[in-house]
């Protein structure tokens, strides 16, 4: 279950568009986006302000499958799991202990690291179809675990746990829902810039040797196990505290709400966003978030049914995700541009 | 003791579901080297047509052969219509085609046939045999007709060109063309086959856990780790798994102290996950060894 | 049995790129042809275009008959085998249903299994292992076993991509001396990709001889193995 | 100049002609999603995932309020009814009930459905002031005027039931060995507790509690458990597909124990009738509503009206389900609390007399069940009466009781 995408490696090459090379062209794009991102608050009702905060938050979420899935070959149904540990261990800091919520964030992080990669070292020995049963299972038993009655003192059992939201700090003039969705834009660059690092460093050239050819990569003497468990271990930890975000914003977290619809959900907003692609966990967010709405306007009662047509829809025009077919559009149009001079 | 053999029995009937849901799964996995998760929506699919043809008055056993046959149809009709035309996309897009698939199924079920339970008939005898009350009538049925489609299966895949065209063509298909097969129509026959086996497995289902659009959320899972501990190429294997799995299911949930009766799946998947992780390719299912 | 094969002004593609430059080659009926030639010369893929598993252009001519264009099932429907590059093994299978696999489109059941039995007596190694899954095989049975099942077809046409590719010099010799055999007795004709020269010029009567997508020589094979100049530039010995 | 004059002087004497013509208007009052026309009422139902069999509940109430608009609305106001579906997953819960209160901007929210939905915004609806109306869920939480002034709830709750049965078997099998299959989430353990606090110093007559969990296929090993340790009282707390499969597991293993099965899954169209009459003989639960399906009620007026609604406004919807009538009752309540608020409709008036019904009569409740609520009491309906199957309906036996649990 490898897939070759990798917008980060296509760009190699200096095609021009309109004069301008590609790279330009991201670069210009990535400013819009920031400015249209940092003025929105301003003109939109709290509503949409919490549902583009949670963009963000599935959008970190698709990032760190993504890192796994696209970076590193290795594929998962159950990253609901990290979600899950991530939002808990926020909501019980914060609930039991106290912690302000932002102190919580870096512990969700490392405690979903280290849940990712001891999930990782069994996996090793699993590939394609078992890990994806591996995975399968992990997603399934995560809801019945968080109700495992002698956890309940912690976890609040089947009635989950209520936490505060916070209010802006150093008496900004900010609702809740403005100063969480910068908050978590904030923590989207940031994941976002250190997740290019990761795939531009030694160990993401690492990661994707052992995605392209393990027998390989292993006889170029990479410590593959290490650098596998390593992927789940990131990956959840970028999945972690994107649950550790959605349990603040969300206010409540309960058994029921990471289900193994959550996963699919994520795997969705991998492939429709672009498996490998960076920028394309965004386009992911946006979809998993908005297409369900969208599809529940068309008609009440066959909504699943119109989500089911428009992704299979969305497949049909882009087999490689969004971003595979913003690679293809740029292409036919440089190879366009080019042809005509 | 007593317990233990009445879990015992008891695991062997719900094995008995699981086993011939299993069965679905590796026939489909036998066509396009994969899983298909929307498998027990199609069964489940099917089993309202047996009933819609039921209510419409049609009897038992001749709505029972019109749904395989329509199931065959719908199976290679959604072959050739929905994943032909992708057949070169990553398998990612095509998992979620799976999904899509899973959500279209689910949402118009319910819509056309509404989401409470409806009862469906069995085609045994209601009076337990041997007058024992330990395993139902349908439930031994249910295991008579896992274990005649296991024996079809066999024939067919063993003893037949058409068998080893299809195994060939799911195995190879660049040289599976090369000898001349025509691939696209094997697979399409492989989903029509395992759309057919899970129609069966969904009318032998319902009788126990009753109709409606989510029968099969839980069943799947169970047959998926059934045809995977069995070894996913395997046909005898998966029957056997889907029997372990029940198995252990039940008796991991009566008899492990303190957290067993909560966690009676999670254990059960801990324990295939671990089968796995000592004997990747099943149990009972072969390695595939090559020479580089 | 045997028929004819013409190609004419073949140009081949492997998506955007062409890797065939338009390219004539006759394939001489009964007869075993060679086409030689450096790595990445594109022998392989004239191959692949004939048997129609790349898109091509140009004229191929089975018997006079167009089949260019054709689907690579198709093709095998007119009887024209191919033992691909890397052997194109069943490895799950066993040798013995690897072998069944060949005549697949035929339907002349009592034949086929008596020629199973044929090629049993040219490889008695098969026989042996004829329940074993094909991927326990060493190579050089993996080879038999695909010059097997190519025979199996009762091919018209064999094209064979580098048989001896990977194999010890003893065993190259046992699968070339079968070749030479069915060649005989069959009258199939065969077109044979080698980059062992030598070999090849041993076994064919005529050669062609390709670099970068293009015939740049052609004739007997006692015409090009004696020319020196280009034994030394082209074939190396 | 003087046009402009003149315009201006129209228009005040205009404005002043409309206030003295209509002195009423004067005592309207509207908060968001209520005006002279209109009353905005938001719903969250679970029209997919896991537990979509409800979402029958939200296309009945939907239904009845088309029902109320075709013969005039509710005061001369025209109802408009806004039902999401949430899957049963909180987040989405949160994110249906914020988009119904600050996009669409209903007046209230009206039996969202689901404890961990209901839990999930029961702090956002309070701190907004917005009605959480007659939940559909029987949660004890939800009852909580003090700590949670704009949540309601409706439905008897489950801890009272497990009163009720408790009493019943100290009563009537004080000796009996109590086996319990529950569905391990809120529900199943509301319902245990209840059971647990009834039984009070005897709580040790239970001998086995089983859950299950909502994916499993089939509970066919917990009732083999149950049977094998030997209980003679089965208190089932499933839903009805899980309910169904016990009831005729157990008669297929021949185990006949003192059957009690929870009242979210006495329905003999969609519970009893699959899993078997015969099976189901001598079960033995507590109801508030009538039962569809059950053939005493063949000639209530009460039913008979329900039956020509559903003829009419909901002819696809499934009439052997309890849930439409459930449905139906719960809309009729809410009608009722809208018309006692009259032209105030603000959100506190509406919290105000949903918090002042007094003998409200709904006519699909059983017989002396009545609507009763107070400042402090957000428990509207706390009466049950138990009832025996006899093979073909339901008998009711004994007094109407109440669970009587300490809020």
């Amino acid at each position: 279950m490898t897939t070759r995408e990798d917008i980060a490696d296509s760009a190699v090459a200096v095609p021009r568009l309109g004069g301008l090379t590609l790279r330009t062209w991201q670069r210009v794009l990535t400013i819009i986006v920031l400015l249209i991102a940092l003025a929105l608050p301003a003109v939109l009702k709290n509503f949409h302000v919490f549902q583009l905060t949670l963009v963000m938050i599935y959008a970190i979420a698709i990032l760190g499958l993504n890192l796994l899935t696209g970076i590193n070959g290795q594929f998962s149904l159950g990253h609901s799991a990290f979600y899950a540990i991530g939002a808990y261990t926020t909501a019980i800091l914060m609930d039991r202990f106290g912690v302000p919520y932002f102190l919580t964030l870096p512990v969700a992080g490392i405690v979903c690291l280290i849940a990712g990669f001891l999930f990782g070292l069994p996996a090793l020995r699993l590939e394609g179809l078992y890990l994806a049963l591996a995975t399968f299972a992990l997603a399934v038993a995560t809801p019945q675990l968080l109700k495992l009655s002698i956890l309940e003192h912690w976890t609040g059992g089947v009635q989950g746990i209520v936490i505060i939201k916070p209010d802006a700090p150093f008496g900004l003039p900010l609702s809740q829902d403005r100063w969480l969705y910068y908050f978590t834009l904030a923590i989207l660059i940031f994941m976002f810039l250190a997740a290019m690092r990761l795939v531009a460093s030694r160990t993401g050239r690492a990661l994707k040797a052992i995605r392209d050819n393990p027998l390989a990569a292993k006889a170029m003497g990479i410590d593959t196990a290490f650098y596998k468990s390593m992927a789940f271990g990131v990956s959840a930890l970028y999945t972690g505290v994107a649950g550790s975000l959605g349990a603040i914003v969300v206010q409540f977290v309960a058994p029921d709400s990471f289900t193994f619809f959550l996963a699919v959900s994520f795997l969705v907003g991998l492939v429709v966003g672009g498996v490998g692609s960076i920028p394309g966990a965004l386009i992911g967010g946006l979809f998993i978030m908005y297409i369900p709405n969208l599809a529940e306007q068309v008609s009440k009662g066959l909504a699943w049914a119109v989500y089911g047509a428009i992704l299979i829809l969305v497949i049909y025009v882009m087999p490689t995700g969004a971003a595979g077919f913003v690679r293809l559009v740029t292409g036919r149009l440089t190879r366009l541009m080019s042809s005509n001079r | 003791m007593e317990l233990f053999l009445h879990q015992l029995l008891a695991g062997i009937a719900t094995g008995g579901i699981y086993a011939c849901m299993a069965l679905a799964v590796v026939m489909i996995y036998q066509s396009i080297d994969h899983f298909n998760f929307a498998q027990g929506e199609m069964a489940m699919f099917s089993t309202y047509i047996a009933w819609q043809l039921m209510a419409w008055g049609c009897p038992y056993w001749i709505a029972f052969i019109l749904t395989i046959v329509i199931s065959f149809i719908g199976g290679v009709v959604i072959e050739r219509g929905l994943f032909k035309p992708i057949r070169n996309a990553p398998v990612l897009s095509h998992i979620i085609v799976f999904i899509a698939m899973f959500s279209i199924l689910n949402s118009v079920a319910g819509f056309t046939w509404e989401y409470t339970i409806k009862s469906f008939p069995s085609p045994f005898p209601s009076q337990p045999l041997f007058n024992n009350r330990l395993i139902g009538a349908h439930d031994l049925g249910m295991i008579a007709i896992t274990l005649i489609l296991l024996v079809l299966l066999y024939v067919l895949f063993r003893h037949t060109r058409l068998g080893l065209a299809m195994r060939a063509a799911a195995a190879n298909p660049d040289s599976a063309r090369l000898v001349g097969i025509r691939v696209g129509w094997m697979v399409a026959l492989g989903w029509g086959l395992a759309a057919a086996i899970g129609a069966v497995a969904g009318m032998m289902i319902a009788p126990v856990v009753f109709l409606e659009p989510n029968m099969m959320l839980g069943i799947l899972l169970y047959g998926l780790a059934g045809a995977v501990v069995g070894g996913l190429t395997s046909p005898v294997g998966a029957v056997l798994g889907g029997f372990a799995v029940g198995i252990v299911e039940n008796l991991a949930g009566t008899f492990v102290p303190v957290v067993g009766k909560e966690l009676k799946l999670t254990i059960a998947l801990v324990l295939i996950v671990a089968v796995l992780m000592v004997k990747p390719s099943g149990l009972f299912g072969r390695a595939a060894v090559s020479r580089v | 049995m045997s028929a004819n094969l013409s190609v004419r002004g073949l140009k081949a593609y492997y998506g955007q790129t062409r890797a065939l430059h338009g390219l004539d080659l006759d394939l001489k009926e009964g007869g075993i042809t060679a086409l030689l030639g450096a790595n990445g010369a594109g022998k392989t893929t004239v191959l692949r275009a004939i048997c129609g598993m790349i898109r091509s252009e140009g004229e191929i001519l089975l018997d006079g008959k167009p089949i260019g264009g054709l689907a690579v099932e198709d093709v095998v429907r007119l009887r024209v085998a191919h033992v691909p590059e890397g052997r194109g093994t069943f490895v799950r299978l066993t040798v013995e249903e690897n072998l069944f696999l060949g005549a697949m489109i035929r339907t002349d059941r009592a034949e086929i299994q008596s020629d199973v039995e044929r090629v049993y007596a040219h490889f008695p190694r098969l026989k042996e292992r004829r329940h074993q899954q094909a991927g326990t095989l060493s190579g050089g049975e993996q080879q038999m076993l695909a010059v097997g099942r190519a025979l199996m077809l009762r091919p018209r046409i064999m094209l064979l991509d580098e048989p001896s590719f990977g194999l010890a010099p003893l065993l190259v010799a046992e699968v070339f001396e079968i070749l030479k055999a069915v060649n005989k007795a069959d009258r199939v004709s065969v077109l044979l990709v080698e980059q062992n020269a030598a070999l090849a010029l041993a076994l064919a009567d005529h050669a062609y001889l390709i670099e970068t997508g293009r015939i740049v020589m052609s004739g007997s094979t006692a015409e090009i193995g004696a020319d020196e100049s280009i034994r030394r530039a082209y074939l190396g010995y | 100049m003087t046009s402009r004059r003149t315009l201006l002087t129209m228009a005040a004497a205009l404005a002043g002609a409309a206030l003295v013509s209509s002195p009423s208007l004067a005592q309207k009052k509207y908060d968001p999603g209520a005006s002279d026309t209109e009353i905005k009422i938001g719903n969250i139902n679970p029209y997919s995932g896991p537990a979509s069999a409800y979402g029958l509940i939200g296309k009945t109430i939907d239904a009845y309020f088309k029902k109320i608009n075709a013969e005039g609305g509710i005061n001369g106001r025209k109802v408009t009814f806004i039902s999401y579906d949430d899957g049963y997953s909180p987040p989405k819960t949160v994110e249906q009930a914020r988009k119904l209160v600050e996009s669409d901007e209903v007046l209230l929210v009206f039996q969202s459905l689901g404890t961990p939905g209901n839990t999930a915004i029961q702090k956002y609806m309070n701190g907004k002031k917005v009605p959480q109306l007659f939940v559909a869920t029987g949660a004890t939480q939800f009852g909580n005027p003090k700590d949670y002034p704009w949540t309601m709830g409706w439905q008897p709750n489950y801890q009272s039931e497990g009163r009720i049965y408790a009493k019943y078997i100290l009563d009537k099998h004080p000796n009996g060995k109590i086996g319990v299959l529950y569905q391990n989430d809120d529900y199943g353990k509301d319902y245990l507790k209840g059971l647990k606090d009834g039984l009070g110093a005897k709580a040790s007559m239970i001998i086995s509690e089983l859950p299950y969990e909502v994916a499993d296929p089939t509970v066919d090993s917990q009732i083999v458990s149950l049977k094998a340790k030997g209980a003679d009282i089965f208190f089932n707390v499933a839903t009805p597909k899980f309910a169904a499969q016990a009831i005729r597991k157990a008669a297929e293993i021949g185990w006949q124990p003192v059957h009690i099965v929870n009242n979210v899954s006495a329905s003999v169209g969609s519970v009893l009738r699959p899993a078997g009459l015969e099976a189901s003989k001598g079960l033995l639960t507590t109801n508030y509503i009538k039962d569809s399906t059950d053939p005493t009620w063949k000639d209530d007026a009460g039913m008979k009206e329900w039956a020509a609604f559903m003829d009419k406004y909901f002819p696809d919807g499934d009439k052997t389900s309890s849930f439409t009538v459930y449905g139906y009752a719960v809309a009729q309540s809410l009608v009722h609390v809208l018309k006692q608020a009259g032209n105030e409709l603000t959100r506190e008036n509406v919290m105000k007399q949903a918090a002042n019904l007094k003998n409200v009569d709904i006519n699909v409740l059983l017989p002396g069940i009545k609507l009763n609520s107070g400042p402090n009491d957000f428990y509207p309906i706390e009466q049950m009466q138990m009832q025996r199957f006899n093979g073909t309906s339901w008998e009711l036996f004994g007094p109407v009781m109440s669970g009587e649990i300490g809020s």
